[in-house]
């Protein structure tokens, strides 16, 4: 099953590998949505070194939900799903190997986008540990949330309005947690901020319980 | 419910929702005599007051509606299998629900606005309660989206119901984290103006709009789910009608 | 022999339109089947219905034994399919594909070189993105990735399309080959002339039914 | 506005919400009904009286 669950993470990051489409165009935009983000804002320093948490996941979700987009375009382009369907690789493995896919391509955009908050809003961590762990949790729920809404806009024509649609009401106890940990990892706010870590880790592990029993059944036509 | 609308998923009325039909709105002008006129009115919150008999009401039967949506999900996941018409009497069932739980959400979020203006002296604070409602809402129209959607009946259905329990699991979380997040910030909300304390004919008020509310939310479900069934039939029918024809016609040029 | 493909006045709909109208028709192990019928006839919803990708409202169906309404997951390993479209990552190598495809059937990626030799990708092109190949190229690197698999039962619709003659013929022969080895082989064609030469069998699809079966018995 | 105007708005949209999705809901299977042909209820069951076509 691990080598299912790599040979389809494989086969997705090569595809990106080769495109450029997360590192040559999801990232300069998230990030110009940072810019766009401190104009609403006025370029006030003290605002957004409060409210960088937030801005963070926001960015995030924008550029998330373009790649997650581009992750089901990729097989529904030329008829790849009948493909995707015909394959021996069971629907768990398939599921786990395109969250993983896209773990790391929302993780490296998150990169990007923690180096630009660092720079533009001029924040300092104070606890690395929390911002890792309520980075990799969110990143974590994110991905299989992606891949379970995208399966199930894939083929869609209305699928590029529909997805945000079902993927942000589900998103939201994720960004709102993610905020939160963030504020306390960059110490703007002395909260809970593990506990809030830790409730996107319960998020997250719900979530890949929920996509490891749907997939397969979402997977099928007809 | 469940025996009135299998019984009769032919017809565009039976005796039982008539009847059901004309307790409604029977029911609904007792309830405006006594939320408006009969029922006094609070002793801090004044005629606001009157509003909760929509409002609250309103809220539960929404709920309510949601479960039912979500029982209904878990039963044609697990019986589409073993049921003659593949389980889509339940997929009928969810669907109506919702959106006439969609409905009553609305009209929560409307007349809490509404509420919250002349008690708060605003329409909108991030409560938990409210935002929680509003997310509520929106997650439950893109429920309603995704079933809107042309597909092939059973997979519109399949994709429905995994959805209706994921948004189920989901209200929860949402719950849980967005009214933790309000309690640790008290400071930054405005003081909340203490729901009333609701005893006496208030009391029996509500618990009669809360019925009244139940019978238009009933009648309105079993009427949404004859609409869905009768354009099933005009499907099938239609289907029927090309699949005949297209035999006929390969008949006579052979 | 034994049967590959048994359908008994098989019934199967996409959206709200009967595709499949009582078809009856089996084909036995090593047979190339030719499809022939106008547009609409039910040639390519019949293939998705063996590949098992649209699922059979009413009738009977097995392909290689294993019972189509009960799961029709279970034959796919066996089965090469060849639809319209190729089923190409446009922005991934021609060997990265092939590969991968070996790999997501079962079949060895080892055998990917021999693979799109056999087919004829000439090898300067094994580096290059599927996007930037000309219609025909990718059309070969699709066959390519069907050929790697080794499939029992290929299901192909208008495998010859923006195939020259030369890689046409080429073709043939695979497809020859395959069927002397125990393959079943069902192919859609227009172009019957230039493709009856391989097929054992005509079978003339027409309203989603069996119109002409010239190895009817 | 007053109290007394913001809860007379209140039960106004409510009013007005139900009436109008109740409308639709009810015409639109009548519509759908009478293309099938298994419209009015009356047809169906001989037993009532034929004045009750008005569907609640």
């Amino acid at each position: 099953m691990l080598a299912e669950i790599l040979l389809v993470a494989r086969k997705d990051l090569r595809v990106e590998w080769r495109a450029k489409i997360a590192l040559g165009q999801v990232a300069p935009l998230a990030l110009l949505i940072l810019v766009v983000l401190a104009f609403a804002l006025d370029a006030n320093s003290s605002l957004l070194e409060l409210g960088a948490g937030g801005l963070y996941w926001v960015a995030v979700l924008y550029g998330g939900t373009l790649l997650i987009q581009r992750s089901f375009d990729v097989e529904t382009d030329d008829g790849n799903m009948d493909a995707f369907r015909m394959s021996v690789i069971g629907a768990p493995s398939l599921f786990l190997g395109k969250s993983l896919a896209l773990f790391v391509q929302i993780g490296l955009l998150e990169l990007v986008l923690g180096s630009g908050v660092a720079v533009l809003y001029n924040v300092r961590v104070v606890d690395w540990g929390l911002l890792l762990v309520a980075a990799v949790a969110g990143t974590i729920a994110f991905s299989v949330c992606g891949v379970l809404w995208g399966v199930m806009s894939a083929g869609l024509r209305v699928r590029a309005t529909l997805l945000p649609l079902l993927l942000v009401p589900v998103l939201v106890p994720i960004l709102l947690a993610g905020s939160r940990a963030f504020e306390t990892a960059l110490g703007v706010r002395a909260d809970a901020g593990w506990t809030w870590a830790s409730l996107m880790l319960v998020i997250a592990a719900v979530h890949t319980a929920i996509g490891l029993g749907a997939f397969g059944f979402l997977l099928e036509e007809g | 419910m469940t025996s009135a609308i299998h019984g009769n998923a032919k017809m565009t009325a039976t005796a039982t929702t008539r009847v059901l039909g004309v307790l409604a709105i029977a029911a609904t002008a007792l309830m405006t005599v006594l939320g408006l006129l009969v029922s006094p009115a609070d002793v801090i919150q004044g005629e606001a007051v009157r509003m909760l008999y929509i409002h609250v009401p309103s809220i539960w039967i929404a709920y309510g509606a949601f479960v039912l949506t979500s029982v209904s999900s878990v039963l044609f996941l697990r019986r589409r299998k073993r049921r003659e018409d593949q389980g889509r009497h339940y997929d009928r069932l969810a669907g109506s629900a919702a959106e006439v739980g969609v409905v009553f959400t609305g009209i929560t979020l409307v007349t809490g606005m509404l509420w919250g203006k002349v008690t708060w002296g605003t329409y909108w604070q991030w409560d938990a309660r409210l935002t929680t409602t509003v997310l509520l809402f929106v997650t439950y129209l893109g429920y309603l989206a995704l079933r809107r959607l042309p597909a092939e009946p059973i997979i519109r259905s399949r994709r429905a119901a995994v959805m209706a329990l994921i948004s189920f699991i989901n209200v929860p979380i949402v719950h849980y984290s967005v009214d933790w997040w309000r309690t640790l910030h008290q400071k930054a909300s405005l003081s909340v103006g203490r729901r009333p304390e609701i005893t006496g004919e208030m009391y029996w008020t509500l618990l009669y709009s809360a019925l009244t509310v139940t019978i238009v939310a009933a009648w309105l479900i079993i009427h949404r789910y004859r609409v869905i069934r009768l354009e099933e039939l005009r499907d099938e029918e239609a289907l029927a009608a090309l699949i005949s024809s297209r035999l006929k016609k390969d008949d006579g040029s052979n | 022999m034994s049967a590959v493909v048994e359908f008994e006045k098989v019934v199967a709909v996409a959206g709200s339109f009967p595709v499949l109208t009582g078809l009856d028709l089996r084909v036995d192990q090593g047979e190339v089947v030719l499809l022939r019928g106008e547009n609409g006839a039910g040639k390519t919803s019949f293939l998705r219905a063996c590949a098992g990708l649209i699922s059979v409202s009413s009738g009977d169906a097995h392909i290689l034994g294993f019972d189509m309404r009960v799961d029709r997951r279970a034959p796919r390993r066996y089965i090469g399919l060849l639809g319209h479209e190729n089923n190409l990552y446009q922005d991934l190598w021609v060997r990265e594909h092939v590969e991968f495809r070996a790999a997501a059937v079962g079949a060895a990626e080892s055998d990917t070189d021999a693979a799109l030799i056999r087919v004829g990708v000439s090898k300067q092109l094994w580096t290059v993105p599927i996007g930037s190949l000309s219609a025909g190229q990718r059309r070969k690197v699709a066959i390519a990735s069907l050929v790697v698999g080794r499939p029992r039962l290929w299901l192909l619709d208008e495998p010859h399309a923006s195939l020259d003659s030369e890689s046409r013929e080429n073709l043939d022969v695979i497809l020859a080959e395959a069927a002397r080895l125990g393959a079943t082989i069902i192919f859609a064609s227009h172009e019957s002339p230039l493709t009856k030469g391989i097929a054992s069998r005509v079978v003339t699809l027409g309203g989603g039914r069996v119109l002409e079966d010239s190895g009817a018995s | 506005m007053s109290e007394v105007a913001t809860v007379v708005t209140g039960w106004g949209i409510t009013f007005i919400v139900i009436a109008t999705y109740s409308i639709w809901v009810v015409s639109r299977g009548k519509i759908i009904g009478q293309e099938l042909g298994i419209g009015e209820m009356e047809q169906l069951d001989a037993r009532k009286d034929a004045g009750a076509t008005t569907d609640l």
